[in-house]
């Protein structure tokens, strides 16, 4: 399957909880809940603007449902923040 | 299946998390907590030798949100569970996985006596102030003045005693090998939860001894909370009753050493008493 | 003073040696590897010898904090995939009890020891036989059973002992061995096997996924009661079959006999003098002695003579297998029930007495 | 069958002693049984051990309540089993400390100052082993040499040569019937 | 959600209730003054009303730090001489069995509650009967009994609780409520008693000799056997009166019945459902519901009409109480058992079906 | 009766010690500490307010053994018993006498519970390093090295572990008052023994909380030693490993002052860890 | 006799609508029972209670296994409970949720958008209410009025003015028919 | 009834276990076992020389079975050594 590769940050929608630590966490402030009720019941969140988005991971690290991806581009546009990586904490 | 990414992962869900919706409440540190042990888990390359012990609490059900082998043990004994593990498969890495009421209340015995011991297993021990799963009792971890079901005016510490500090209380023991404490409430706490599991384990698989990490995490549903709001009230209410910090790691050198960490608390006693 | 083996006794070859002792050396040669236990008198000896030879066959023996923590310890090994076994008596077994509803529920085969005293509550060190309700019905919650044995010799507690690590493997189930004091305590000359116990595999087991396998899980929860109860009839079908198939005991009934007698353990010894007594004096005696005290030898009561009158059970308790005797009979003879309690022992006189009333030979009837 | 008794305190070795004509009867071919019974005391109190001996049949009851035979080392120990002793039997007493003589008269009496003796031997921990070298002499329930034979398994062995020389005292006094009352 | 009652409920008139907040309501109109307890579903609303509601009455309510301690609690404080209860369920009572056979041992009176869940292990959550024989036939160890209640409407959950403290102080012995999931869990109206309890002397109590008495010593420990046979036989004797009176069922027989059905608690209203859909089809069907479990009710059992062709047993469990009455029966009738297990319940139109088979109107016969 | 008497008493038998010969064996110093509580008792006037928990050991039958109202509780759970009591009737003194298999082992969990909650009972702990009652078993208190029926070959630190320290575990509640360890293996340790037991009732009479005497044991009949060189052994052997002293005492000021105390000895962490 | 069920997911306050019910029925003398079921979640998951409403006699099973009136609030309850309904029965499906009609001919079905109707109140949360409202007005087997006096009992003072209103609609719809499919 | 002034330390011989705790602790050196044996089965101690007694009450304090009472004269003829009488401790 071909991916993408302009969305740095991917959600797994169906298992989101919309508990919006995500949401409360985002530097960028570029996430919100939807406002379709996913199957689970919850209204899940997702990305606005994914041009905004730094790659910085923070989202993915205090979601408690393992909702979502991130990724960056092979030639970075912003560079992540360091010591932010995976690897890095 | 294969396609040509121009993407590089910053952050995947680890693969020794099952690929399930869990039961937990929407925000709750739970979820958090399982996916960091996960992550320690792959970097380890764990998966395939370690046995889960899942408890008595919300988590019972982590034997289905863990890719490797799990055992569900009764209410308080997931160290003795461990421990018969252990002993009889010393290499396989043995770990649990308990809340407070089940570590800190019905099983504050097991866990205790198999630092005594020793026992090279490690223990991940959620202190979230309550009993979530039996809906919101009072735990030994709740604070003082904090309202529960069975607390309904309030933690009083003339009728319930304080907090109980029980990572405080382990590091005393010559067996434990590395204790620590920390917390869920940021990006950057959750970093030092992973790091300190991940010592955790390494202490486990260099078999120094015991090894537990007590982290501080949050129920939203019984405190009455949106998940949000829970985190602001680890981060303001239960640190400073729960100091954040390593109270003992073997590999550490100086005050750090067992001995000395040892020797440093049991200077409690100033002087011979009597007369 | 025995002088402590430093190693095994020799098998096939009689040794004298004390009960506790005994059950300890026949679990080792049943290739039990671990052994997890807490002190109490009247089994203390068991713990003590598995700590001298444990190491020996480079098993494990770990004194736990408690017996709440042997217990689950063994959930634990058993769990792993290990024959295991634990000990105690009465008080220690009641502590017991929500680990071994465990183990019967995550369908974990496990042997369990209890040598019994004389209750309730702390009660006394000496021997008794009152536990058998807790044993036989379930002193834990929920519907489950477990094959109990009651050896009467400290030989049979050997051969009984092997039959329990095997028994509890083909069914993934607990067994307990149900020993008085006196069994525990006494010492006779036994004769240990010398085979090798067989390879079991337990491909369920939580021995770490090896990169052979999927996730194995041992766990007793299902929170859909659908599920549970699915479970449980699973677990009802697999009892049916050890009611099928491992029912054991003695059976001793001369032609013509006016009284059949029912005990296990030590007390069927003491019944047994009786009946000889019995003989001496003209009176034909029978014995029933159930081996498995679950299941119990209901067959044992069905074609009993003509010639008997009424049935005796004798136990060091207030009257429990007894119970089980009458549901075996079904109101088809009259039973009578002679039992001493909390650590005393009945005596052959006092039970040819008993005999006696039962059978009509003497005024006065037994309650 | 052949059912004993061996009674006294803690400390008189009682256990021992009926462990070793329990070895002693397996060593000639006998079914045997050994049975003790204790106290709560860890250390002193009364301490008792049933003994059987079969040829053949298989052992009922391992607990004695009519012995054929007793030893009793003390005066509570007389006093609880004497009267038990079956008719016919015998009963060793160890007059040093049975308070009292033995009252029996449809018995086999001999009264040994045993714990004397074994301190006149220079070790009253031999007491016991005096009056079983005298119960086996008079009920030739198994051989001396049997017991002697089968001493090193319960006891350490630079404790054999005297508990063997305490044994032939016992049976000596037997044999001389004095100053056993044999009535 | 029920808005949490400030202070107590009306007496006198009816009030809508769950069962377990009525059964601390009860206990406390009782007389209780203390309650020890470790949170558990599907009990966990009745210490969380004893939170609000002891200090409002002076009275002790503390969250121990396990089943093992909150049981010990009730024995130190049965034997200073307050009424006392704690509360749990399946796996929590089974950690309390030592504890209940010493309350049993040293002549503590208590009352112990049961609101079972399904097992065996961790089970569900969801309702069960699965620990009838543990809580009749002595989960713990040593000969002993309590007085179990097993109540089947909320009403009747209040007044087993009063009887149970006035039964537990009259026997100086433990008495255990023996309530299903959904008897705890549903609503229904209650009125409570307004009479004060009896104040109940108790010169045994450990309170302090205060200048007027000599040493009292509450104690289960006998380690002469001989003591502790006659502390036995005081106990059985105790028991036998317990059996005598304390006997309470309840009896439907219409004329001309072919059925007799026995359960208890919410089952029993199940069945009384399915009888009286019988009716409608014709069919004339009895029902037994013991009240007390123990001592059961055998006399209810023994002159049953002529017409009544076989009785049926109907349980939350795989057959526990069936043997209770085929011992009762002694063989006089066939005994058919329905269970359901693990959390399910049986519904009206099953149990129906299965008093067809009993009454010989469809083919095939329960097990 | 009355007589002219024209000597002084130096020392006579305590009134609230019951006038019967116990069941201990010769020289087992748990004789001596059952002297001295019931000293204590007679000196505070407790007889006719104080209520015992005999536990299970050797000194089970302490019930027969003191003039006050006793109890007999299940192995391990004699503070739960107590708390029983004291909840119901908080006017009385209640204590507990235990072993430390009935302390240390199977009742760890009931103990520290009780002290976090801050029970006010005095607990009398016996440490004699292993079980006396049923014949000499490892004791969790068992010194590395000693032999017991249950460590034939020696206490071996990387099986059992390492000699636990209860006093000083207990000594961080915030709930303990009062916690000592004392010895029993000369006359100038029972006099220590005797203060520090008193200290203990005085704090539950003064309703400060928990209070527990620690007291170093002879058990010569299952170390296989003389009375008098078990003494010996305790000196030489034990209060090395058991250092004595008054861990905390809400009386003192300044480092011994409970606050404090707990300060120091959670001063175990040195730092934050985890990165 | 009258027996029901009301059925969706925890949060849509299902219990609380049972239980009004339940003390509506008793103010107006009836025997009554309420029994609630829950799924193993402390938050979502499903939620059911059974409410019996009986004139004189006794009840005997609390729990409604073929209830005379049910309330579905989302899909996994229709289709668990639709196919329970006694025949000739009442059932009121909240249209919102439900994912598709109701299939039953022999039954009165009222499907009402009622998630949707309560989001127009302001509080998605009482849609329940909207449902008993319309249930009641259907069956009768209490008043309105009842339903309104118990409302304090299961819930806060600033909240029943809204409730009344919800159970207002859901009798109007009910009595309109519309947009009720009533066969 | 009367008592016999000039017995420093009276033993309740019946109850002494023979354990030797009060000799190796008495510094007079002056109890030993006696030769009899008592009721309990054991050799009692004994003081051998009560002239030569403190009134130290050491024996007393170790004494595990309370077997031991010690006295002093009204008017003491040795006083005993401050700090060790019954309240000092
Ligand atoms: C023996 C026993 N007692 C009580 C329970 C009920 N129970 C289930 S979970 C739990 C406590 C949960 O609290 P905690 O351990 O803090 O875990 P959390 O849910 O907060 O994560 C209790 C008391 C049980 N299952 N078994
Ligand atoms: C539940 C239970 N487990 C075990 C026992 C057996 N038991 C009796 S006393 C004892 C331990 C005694 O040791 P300790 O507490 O150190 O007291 P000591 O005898 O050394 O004074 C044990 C394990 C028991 N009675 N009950
Ligand atoms: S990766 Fe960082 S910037 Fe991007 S959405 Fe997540 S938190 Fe916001
Ligand atoms: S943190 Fe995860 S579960 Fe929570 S709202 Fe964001 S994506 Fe959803
Ligand atoms: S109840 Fe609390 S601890 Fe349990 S899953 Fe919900 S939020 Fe988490
Ligand atoms: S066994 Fe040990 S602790 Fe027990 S009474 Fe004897 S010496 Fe004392
Ligand atoms: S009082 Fe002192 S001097 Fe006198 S006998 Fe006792 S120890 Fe010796
Ligand atoms: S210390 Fe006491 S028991 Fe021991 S020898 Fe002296 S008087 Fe006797
Ligand atoms: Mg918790
Ligand atoms: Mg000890």
């Amino acid at each position: 399957m071909s991916v993408v590769v302009m969305e740095r940050v991917v959600f797994r929608e169906d298992r989101c909880k919309g508990c919006e630590v995500c949401i409360a966490v985002c530097p960028q402030k570029i996430i919100a809940l939807d406002s379709r009720i996913n199957k689970l019941g919850y209204r899940s969140a997702a990305v606005k603007d994914q041009e905004a988005c730094t790659s910085c991971g923070l989202c993915a690290r205090v979601c408690p449902d393992a909702v979502i991806s991130v990724y960056r581009p092979a030639r970075p546009a912003k560079p992540a923040p360091a010591g932010e990586g995976r690897k890095a904490s | 299946m294969s396609s040509i990414v121009e993407r590089i992962p910053v952050y995947e869900p680890p693969k020794s998390l099952s690929d399930v919706s869990s039961h937990y409440c929407p925000g709750c540190t739970h979820g958090a907590t399982h996916r960091i042990v996960a992550e320690v888990m792959d970097e380890l390359g764990l998966t395939d030798k370690a046995v889960g012990i899942a408890s008595v609490g919300c988590s019972v059900l982590a034997y289905n949100y863990f890719e490797c082998d799990m055992q569900q043990a009764a209410h308080g004994r997931a160290p003795a569970v461990a421990t018969g593990v252990k002993r009889v498969r010393p290499e396989l890495v043995v770990w649990t996985y308990q809340g407070d009421g089940d570590l800190a209340s019905i099983g504050t015995n097991e866990v205790i006596h198999a630092a005594l011991r020793g026992e090279k297993i490690t223990v991940i021990f959620i202190n979230n102030a309550i009993y979530g799963m039996t809906g919101g009792q009072a735990a030994p971890t709740t604070l003082i003045g904090q309202k529960t079901a069975t607390t309904p005016f309030g933690r009083d510490k003339s009728w319930s005693g304080s907090p109980i500090h029980l990572s405080e209380m382990l590091a005393l023991q010559e067996g434990a090998a590395f204790i620590a404490r920390t917390s869920t409430h940021n990006p950057a706490h959750l970093g030092r939860t992973r790091a300190a599991i991940k010592r955790a384990f390494q202490t486990q698989l260099e078999g120094k001894g015991f090894s537990l990490v007590e982290i501080l995490s949050t129920c939203p549903t019984n405190w009455g909370m949106t998940p949000v709001e829970a985190l602001k009230w680890v981060e303001e209410q239960m640190v400073p009753v729960y100091p954040l910090g390593i109270f003992k790691d073997w590999q550490a050198d100086g005050a750090r050493s067992p001995a000395a960490a040892g020797a440093a608390a049991k200077s409690a006693k100033p002087a011979e008493g009597g007369k | 003073m025995t002088k402590s083996a430093s190693s095994a006794p020799a098998g096939g070859v009689p040794v004298l040696m004390k009960g506790n002792e005994a059950l300890g050396e026949a679990a080792i040669r049943a290739g039990c590897r671990a052994f997890f236990g807490y002190p109490i008198t009247p089994q203390s000896e068991l713990p003590a010898y598995m700590a001298r030879r444990m190491p020996e066959e480079d098993g494990v023996f770990l004194q736990a904090e408690s017996e709440l923590a042997a217990i689950n310890m063994v959930y634990g090994a058993a769990g792993a995939g290990v024959r295991v076994m634990t000990s105690s008596s009465s008080p220690g077994i009641s502590l017991k009890q929500e680990g071994i509803s465990y183990i019967a529920g995550a369908e974990l085969p496990a042997v369990i020891v209890n040598i019994m005293r004389g209750g309730p509550g702390l009660g006394s060190i000496m021997p008794g036989q009152s536990d058998y309700f807790q044993a036989t019905k379930g002193g834990g919650h929920g519907d489950y059973r477990l094959v109990v044995y009651g050896p009467a010799t400290v030989q049979e507690l050997v051969d009984l002992t092997i039959r329990a690590f095997n028994v509890a493997d083909r069914y993934r189930s607990p067994v307990m061995i149900l020993g008085d004091g006196i069994l525990g305590q006494m010492m006779e000359p036994v004769v240990f096997p010398t085979e090798k116990p067989a390879e079991v595999a337990k491909p369920w087991a939580t021995t770490g996924r090896q990169g052979t396998r999927g996730r194995n899980v041992v766990n007793s929860l299902y929170l859909a009661a659908e599920e549970l109860e699915a479970h449980n009839l699973r677990l009802q079908a697999k009892f049916a079959e050890m009611h099928s198939n491992e029912v054991i005991y003695e059976s001793i009934i001369p032609e013509g006999a006016e009284v059949v007698c029912v005990a296990y353990g030590t007390t069927a010894r003491v019944v047994k003098s009786a009946i000889a007594m019995a003989r001496q004096e003209g009176i034909k005696v029978g014995l029933i002695r159930p081996i498995s005290l679950w299941p119990f030898p209901d067959e044992a009561f069905v074609n009993l003579p003509d010639t008997v009158r009424s049935v005796l059970t004798v136990e060091m308790s207030a009257g429990q297998m007894v119970e089980d005797v009458r549901l075996a009979l079904n109101g088809r003879l009259p039973v009578h029930f002679y039992g001493r309690m909390g650590g005393m022992w009945p005596i052959p006189r006092d039970v040819l007495a008993e005999i006696k009333k039962a059978a009509g030979r003497e005024a006065g009837v037994a309650r | 069958m052949q059912e004993v008794l061996i009674a006294g305190f803690g400390g008189q070795g009682i256990m021992s002693l009926g462990q070793l004509l329990t070895y002693a009867g397996m060593a000639e071919g006998k079914q045997v049984s050994w049975m003790p019974s204790y106290g709560p005391e860890q250390r002193g109190g009364a301490a008792n051990c049933s003994v059987v001996l079969a040829d053949g049949e298989d052992i009922g009851s391992p607990i004695v309540s009519e012995p054929d035979a007793a030893i009793v080392m003390n005066a509570p120990s007389l006093d609880k089993f004497e009267p038990a002793v079956r008719q016919g039997g015998f009963l060793v007493v160890n007059s040093s400390l049975s308070g009292r003589p033995a009252g029996r008269s449809d018995i086999t009496v001999l009264e040994i100052p045993a714990t004397e003796l074994a301190g006149e031997m220079g070790n009253a921990r031999v007491a016991g082993m005096i009056a079983l070298g005298a119960l086996v002499e008079l009920t030739g329930m198994v051989s001396l040499q049997s017991l002697v034979d089968s001493l090193p398994k319960v006891l350490k062995a630079q404790l054999v040569p005297l508990n063997v020389e305490a044994l032939g005292r016992g049976q000596t006094l037997a044999r001389e019937g004095a100053p056993a009352r044999a009535r």
